[in-house]
């Protein structure tokens, strides 16, 4: 089974991310889930691609941190981050959190909060390829 | 040596990945952003956040080891 | 491809369900989903399989205005809902709820609405199955 | 006639999914109602819901047409 927290270039399947968290315990009853994908369209301009930068091993270490601390926070029984890095178009996936509960209000606040919270800690830059040039992306304060 | 790290919108300003500073005793967080803001001026604009050995660091009076790895980070915008 | 909102005795999957929600619009950039599974433990005692009846046909036009409701209200690129009847056991997958939207706020909060909305308004029963007996059950005020 | 429909936990007590009752010139949901309370008042206990043909209804002064369907429901546990 693979790691509960990773970053890596290849697409991810949400079903193999939910069989790995409900593999955990049988008292789940609700299991939140966020997907993040690269949309063609941003700031009135259409994008052609999108490109992942990290800093590897300090993102690793800041997601890990963060699932412990929504596990912590929320009394999840499970939850799983991952992030892709390198080169994706129109419609792909980037980011899948996954947070599984005994209920539902546990799974949807921790899955909210921890996709806020990775935007905040974990050093990852993305940079989009437009028909008028690359745009290394400046997040809304 | 110091090990210095750029990525994504500041490696694209400074045109580097990776620099290696000597390290001097007594050096601090702040004497090496100055000695690379006169370096990358403009890249170093970018630099909001700081990461020591792969920690965030935020005061630049912290001493800094020989060998250490210090990132000088943009705003993150991943997720 | 499957309609958008089902009430069927066969499991589904959430990769299949997103593919079909990515298919509506690129512009999609975040994706909240919530899966209500059945836990083997319930109010302090075992559950051995969990049952459900529907008012079936109310329990779709119901659902189905649900989505129409969530995607005015949200702003959703696009919506689905999948609720299971018959019978299932712990761990098995009960509730499926996707909304599609631009950014992560409305996908989540539609996300959080629609379960709560579903289960005040959609006619499905639950009975679970426990070495003590069966008890349909009655949800909490 | 009327049909009347019963589900889950409501079913469970009266051992009924269905039932015909005979439909009279201005019948009303609180007149099916309470001939159901009469017949099967356990199961009727639960029954804090309302459709008539689909639709909730809450007004028991509401007159039924005849061929009707009219769902007693008990509150619902889905999800």
């Amino acid at each position: 089974m693979q790691a509960s927290v990773r970053i890596q270039t290849e697409d991810f399947s949400q079903d193999e991310e939910i069989a790995a968290l409900k593999g955990s315990s049988k008292r789940m009853g609700g299991i939140g889930t966020f997907l993040g994908c690269a949309r063609d369209f941003s700031e009135g301009r259409e994008v052609e691609q999108i490109s992942f930068d990290a800093y590897g091993s300090m993102a690793l270490s800041e997601m890990q941190k963060l699932r412990s601390d929504a596990i912590a926070k929320f009394d999840l029984l499970d939850a799983r981050i991952v992030h892709r890095i390198g080169t994706v178009r129109g419609g792909d996936n980037i980011v899948l959190i996954a947070a599984g509960a005994e209920h539902r209000v546990a799974a949807l606040e921790a899955c909210r909060w921890m996709i806020d919270e990775l935007k905040q800690r974990v050093p990852i830059w993305k940079k989009e390829t437009t028909p008028l040039g690359d745009d290394w992306v400046t997040p809304h304060p | 040596m110091i090990k210095v790290l750029f990525f994504g919108p500041i490696a694209a300003a400074s045109g580097a990945r990776e620099l290696s500073i000597a390290h001097s005793p007594g050096m601090t967080l702040g004497h090496l952003k100055n000695m690379l803001a006169a370096a990358h001026p403009e890249a170093m604009r970018l630099a909001v956040m700081l990461a020591v050995n792969g920690e965030h660091a935020r005061d630049l009076a912290m001493p800094l080891s020989d060998n250490s790895e210090v990132a000088f980070m943009a705003k993150f915008s991943g997720g």
